[in-house]
């Protein structure tokens, strides 16, 4: 039968991008291994996040077929993500402020805290 | 009557003001007070008048209007905007205020535990009100041993809650010498409404002064034979109360009331009796003998008594028959 | 008048309904389970009230007031307030309006349901053993350090949250996917906008609420230390977690509320709705900015002062489209032909009473104004007056609007009028009230007070006394309909969306005929039925509707 | 279309292809939810990350980054398994089918048998979290590891370590319970392919199984920079 007598198969993705997208994960991997024996300063994080970022996209994108995918299910996954970082933003902003506020250490109910 | 509704004068709404910042604080509830009233009285004469105007009655038929009107979605849109706007730069102008105090402020630092405030002045004298001087600026430094409460004045219309393992504050200007009511507001358990203390503005600085010195020494002025109603007050002002009565009535530690020169069973079995040493032991490493029936809970005393004021609790006991 | 085969009575045994994937059935027994829940809250709340009446012990002592005012709260807000109108009404309502035969997922729909019903075992089994005494707010280290039952309640409250998640996501998915041939996004019934907005709430806030509990799960069974200070945590990051979602969850209570208004005054007062984007995208604006906000709980929490600034301005930005909702309405009724069913008496109730509990709101997020009377009465009459002035009353709004569709009968409008007046003046004299006292400085969650408010409390309680006698009269002439109550006609007030095209109560699958879908609001072709009853509409004339 | 040539279509959607999107779409709102259920988490590791970074640098020496990382490379070759399960899926592979979903099951208990050995050595060495936090002389002090272990390169012990245990445990603790439920569900569509209930025109429950799959995996190549590689 034709096409149209499988309304079930989406797109149908290539076993090359597959395997492309494998390669490029653990190479990405490595890499980000492999920095972390260097020392960037206060970019060390932001490669490292950077890194995860671009590899989640792939695994969005090719393994769970978001390219060739309606918008609305991408739009849902961005909000989310978007709440996310809303909301670590908006408490980092209100902790980092109020943190001198906190007595260092503070914790009376653990033990093995060094004198 | 009417004037007092709609927040003009002090009375229906509002206890009176206290502070020096009570005023603008007051101000802004009153606006926005009176911005509620017209907003409500608007929307519940047209609602009432378009029930009455439009009910269904023989004869009566709902006329086609227009469904949407853009000038006028934007017409409310805009002014509710623009009046926000204003009450939120009001309110955050004020809570400014609220928040700095002026540099030369007195210093008093806030303990907040279950159930009660203790106030340490500079002098070391720890009290459970809080006493003030009149017209000057008092900052409180505050937390909490336990859980987190909340330092409420109604009069001086301030709040702050004391969270344990950090240091919150707030300040205020007493106008009038005068007794002022200290609410905790951030719920706190069992005894939470009994949680009361009061400000206490002096008439001068130098009653306050006064006040503080025989505050600082007032176990040396007690006769030896009197020594035992310095242990009363120690017992009521640092936290013993909360937990051990002095009527028979378990608490949520063993009462005091009759258990001088007793053996009490402890948890582990064995029994102890109550003397000098005990209770001593029980002040300082209150872990170390669990009176049976009875939770680990509570927290050393261990550098914030006096040996002279322990001495004064034993003596206080001593009486308790 | 009344079809012979019906969705009541299509299947019958405990196991037809147990096991019910009929979005219709599995409604009803949400509206079961959730107006269970209102009366063991509403209980609660009269001990409370009647332990207030005077000073000092009077029918309690303080621990067990401490667990009545948390049974109250937990109970109200998540087992009966979430998934009251959305859950129930909407669950029963939104395939209908849509023209659907059911939901997309309607075996998620039962396991939600299911869910629920485990989540409130846990929540009752937790007060049967004892009871729980943190406030539904559970802020740490209270709620880590205190001895009562606080895994149980909130196994319960984390099982509860997704059945809440699963109801909004079937939600989402249903109006996405099921809207029939014709009907755009600006032709669907406000009441589905509504949902709408509140689904994504649903779907969006309430994972970290799971989150939020599980991580105080974990610091009282397994002593991780992420919110107790004695462990090296911070308390203040626990109310931003909490916050966090219960600050949207404040917005699924009531968007779905002003859903069901829009209906309501639209309908009974025989008038196209005005402004129908405005009130639409308002909806959604509310569910955007109701994850802007939270930290307006947290003032005099140690927040910091530029966090408190930011939640404060953000804070009035929800006013707006709240306004804007209530203008149109009022415009709405503008050269209306209006009905005082007891359906419309609610809807026009809601307007004045959530009126007054949105204008409070203006107090409360000014910063200055806010530290005086946050934690006070004023706020608990602040969030009753828009939890009970708003959801409750428009939840009976929509109860009484939809009660002939669901059940087929009509209900005694005269009783019901009386009932809407001893709870609007119950009401108002239990909650007015509590603004003043507020605003004179008595702290909430106080078991005893201070001879000054003594006056306050016992006409708090007297009126509280009032508003349960107008809900008795309600169960009253609810259950009797159901057994004595007159046939109801298919369209009874001559709504146009498309529940109102179909038998009253629905055929299994809604609908023998494919529903038109046309402006819901257009009431030029519906003409009283002169042989049943109600109305009829030009649009199926000679199409076989039974 | 009639309602017996598509076997698999309940009767309140019109098409299959109508049922099938909205299954997507549920799918993935549910996705939406469990990145907002891990969002909290990471929340936590933010805000104590950002206001005590001598806690996480200090800490995080205790962690394995051989293991870690031979297990962000186990997850990322099952999610390829899983993504060439569903093509072999639409394709009408049986065989191919379920070897893939063997091999991605495998996948999964590669990666719960390496956490099972970091989890116990760390048990061992007492780097529990909260109030179990107990750390042995060799983990507190620069004295040689125990296996699996490295000491630390520098810096004596900060204040309240035990909570970069406690958001340890839970992170990698939460994800494990989820790489587990993966495994379940796995099963069950190798149970149903093995029947041959899948085929080009039904393969709904591969594909979404498959996408939590994915799921799982992103959320694990957050967590192991985050947590293992911190400089």
């Amino acid at each position: 039968m034709s096409h149209e007598a499988h309304p079930q198969v989406g797109h149908v993705v290539p076993l090359s991008t597959l395997f492309a997208v494998l390669g490029t994960l653990l190479v990405m991997t490595f890499v980000t291994v492999a920095v972390s024996w260097f020392d960037f300063g206060r970019f060390n994080l932001w490669i490292a996040l950077g890194i995860a970022v671009f590899k989640a996209s792939l695994v969005l994108l090719f393994f769970m077929h978001l390219k060739y995918d309606k918008p609305m299910n991408a739009i849902v996954i961005i909000i989310s993500m978007a709440l996310v970082m809303l909301f670590i933003a908006i408490t980092l902003t209100d902790t980092a402020q109020y943190e001198p506020e906190r007595i260092p250490g503070y914790a009376p109910s653990i033990k093995t805290n060094p004198k | 009557m009417l004037s007092s509704f709609i927040g003009t004068g002090p009375g229906f709404w509002l206890p009176r003001q206290g502070s020096t910042t009570a005023a603008g604080v007051d101000y802004l509830f009153n606006a926005v007070t009176a911005i509620s009233i017209f907003f409500f009285v608007l929307i519940t004469v047209v609602l009432l008048y378009f029930v009455w105007k439009y009910r269904a009655r023989p004869g009566h038929e709902a006329k086609a209007s227009a469904v949407h009107n853009q000038k006028l979605e934007i017409t409310w849109t805009v002014i509710p905007l623009m009046i926000v706007v204003w009450i939120f730069w009001e309110g955050f102008t004020g809570f400014l205020n609220l928040q700095m105090p002026p540099e030369n402020a007195y210093e008093v630092q806030v303990l907040g535990q279950k159930w009660k405030w203790l106030f340490t002045y500079p002098n070391g004298v720890v009290d459970d009100n809080l006493h003030v001087p009149p017209d000057e600026p008092i900052r409180l430094v505050m937390t909490s041993q336990d859980v987190i409460h909340s330092l409420y004045v109604p009069d001086f219309r301030i709040k702050r809650d004391a969270v344990p393992g950090r240091y919150e504050r707030e300040w205020f200007q007493a106008e009038e010498p005068g007794e002022y009511q200290i609410f905790c507001a951030e719920y706190c358990g069992t005894s939470h409404s009994a949680m009361l203390s009061k400000v206490i503005v002096h008439r001068s600085r130098a009653e306050f002064e006064k006040w503080l010195a025989d505050a600082g020494n007032f176990l040396d002025k007690l006769p030896p034979e009197k020594l035992w109603e310095g242990g009363q007050k120690l017992y009521n002002q640092r936290g013993c109360k909360q937990c051990h009565s002095v009527d028979g009535v378990a608490g949520i530690g063993p009462t005091f009331k009759g258990i001088w020169g007793h053996k009490q069973a402890l948890k582990d079995g064995s029994q102890a009796t109550v003397d000098e040493n005990y209770v001593r032991e029980s002040i300082l490493n209150p872990q170390a003998k669990i009176v049976a029936g009875f939770e680990p809970v509570m927290p050393t005393y261990q550098g914030r008594l006096k040996d002279k004021e322990i001495t004064a609790i034993i003596a206080y006991l001593k009486t308790l028959e | 008048m009344t079809p012979k085969d019906h969705y009541l009575n299509h299947t019958s045994g405990f196991a037809s309904w147990a096991f019910t994937l009929d979005h219709k059935r599995i409604g009803v027994m949400y509206l079961v389970a959730t107006l269970g829940s209102f009366l063991l809250g509403g209980l609660a709340a009269l001990a409370v009230r009647t332990e207030l009446i005077s000073r000092g012990p009077t029918i309690m002592d303080a621990d067990t007031y401490n667990k009545m005012f948390t049974l109250h709260g937990a109970v109200m807000v998540f087992l009966f307030i979430i998934p009251s109108i959305p859950a129930a009404l909407g669950n029963f309502v939104l395939p209908l309006m849509l023209g659907a035969k059911d939901v997309a997922f309607p075996r998620l729909n039962l396991m939600s349901f299911w869910l629920w019903v485990i989540g409130a075992l846990f929540c009752i089994g937790a007060v049967i053993s004892g009871g729980v005494d943190t406030g539904w707010t559970f802020y740490t280290p209270y709620s880590t350090t205190t001895n009562t039952n606080v895994i149980a309640t909130t196994l319960g409250v984390f099982i509860l949250g997704f059945s809440s998640i699963f109801t909004g996501l079937n939600f989402i998915v249903t109006i996405h996917k099921l809207r029939p041939l014709g009907m755009t996004w600006f032709k669907m019934p406000l009441f589905l906008w509504s949902l709408y907005g509140t689904a994504l709430i649903q779907v969006l806030a309430t994972p970290v609420l799971g989150i939020t509990l599980l991580l105080l799960i974990a610091e009282r069974a397994l002593g991780i230390g992420i919110f107790d200070p004695a462990l090296g945590g911070d308390p203040v990051l626990f109310q931003h977690f909490f916050w966090f979602y219960s600050h949207p969850a404040v917005y699924i209570m009531i968007l779905p509320a002003m859903g069901i208004i829009s209906e309501v005054i639209s309908i009974h007062s025989r008038k196209h709705i005005f402004g129908y984007r405005f009130i639409a995208l308002s909806s959604i604006a509310i569910a955007a900015f109701g994850f802007l906000v939270w930290g307006h709980h947290m003032f005099v929490s140690g927040q910091s002062g530029m966090a408190n600034a930011i939640f404060s301005a953000l804070t009035f930005s929800v006013a707006i489209p709240s306004a804007i909702k209530v203008f149109n309405w009022l415009a709405t009724l503008y050269k209306g032909n209006i009905h005082l069913t007891t359906a419309m008496i609610y809807a026009l109730m809601f307007i004045i009473t959530f009126g007054i509990g949105g204008l409070t709101g203006l107090h409360l997020g000014a910063l200055a104004v806010d530290v005086h009377l946050h934690d006070t009465y004023f706020v608990v009459a602040h969030f009753h007056y828009v939890m009970f002035g708003g959801t409750v009353i428009a939840l009976l709004a929509g109860l009484h609007h939809w009660w002939p569709k669901m059940f087929g009968v009509m209900i005694d409008e005269r009783l019901g009028r009386i009932a809407a007046f001893f709870i609007f003046v119950g009401f108002n004299t239990t909650f007015f009230t509590q603004f003043v006292m507020g605003s004179h400085g008595m702290p909430r969650r106080y078991y005893d007070y201070l001879p000054q408010f003594t006056v306050y409390h016992r006409i708090s309680t007297i009126g509280s006394y009032v508003m349960a006698a107008g809900f008795f009269l309600i169960a009253y002439y609810l259950l009797r309909s159901l057994f004595r109550g007159q046939a109801a006609p298919m369209n009874p007030y001559g709504g146009n969306s498309l529940e109102w095209h179909t038998a009253s109560p629905p055929p299994f699958d809604n609908f023998t005929t494919t529903p038109k879908a046309e402006d819901p609001y257009d009431y030029d072709r519906l003409v009283p039925d002169e042989v049943n009853g109600g109305y009829r509409s030009l649009t199926y004339e000679g199409v076989g509707t039974r | 279309m009639s309602h017996e040539a598509t076997p698999h279509l309940q009767h309140h959607f019109e098409t299959p292809e109508q049922q099938f999107d909205a299954g997507k779409l549920g799918i993935w709102l549910f996705l939406a939810t469990e990145i907002l259920l891990f969002g909290g988490l990471f929340c936590a590791y933010a805000i104590y990350r950002a206001n005590h970074p001598e806690i996480f640098l200090y800490a995080h020496q205790f962690l394995d980054k051989v293991l870690g990382g031979t297990n962000t490379v186990i997850l990322l070759c099952s999610s390829l398994t899983m993504a060439w399960a569903v093509r072999a899926s639409q394709l009408g592979q049986r065989k191919l089918l379920i070897t893939l979903l063997s091999l991605t099951l495998l996948g999964g208990f590669g990666f719960m048998g390496i956490k099972y050995v970091e989890y116990k050595a760390k048990w061992e060495h007492g780097l529990l979290p909260g109030t179990h936090f107990a750390p042995h002389e060799e983990a507190a002090n620069d004295s040689p590891p125990g296996e699996g272990v490295k000491p630390p390169a520098h810096g004596k012990r900060p204040s309240n370590v035990q909570i970069f245990f406690g958001i340890y445990f839970l992170m990698t603790g939460l994800h494990g319970i989820h790489v587990l439920a993966g495994m379940g569900a796995i099963t069950w569509i190798l149970v149903r392919s093995a029947r041959g209930e899948f085929g080009p025109d039904y393969f709904t429950p591969v594909d979404f199984v498959g996408l939590y799959w994915h799921l799982v995996d992103l959320i694990w190549i957050f967590l192991f920079p985050l947590l293992y590689l911190v400089s």
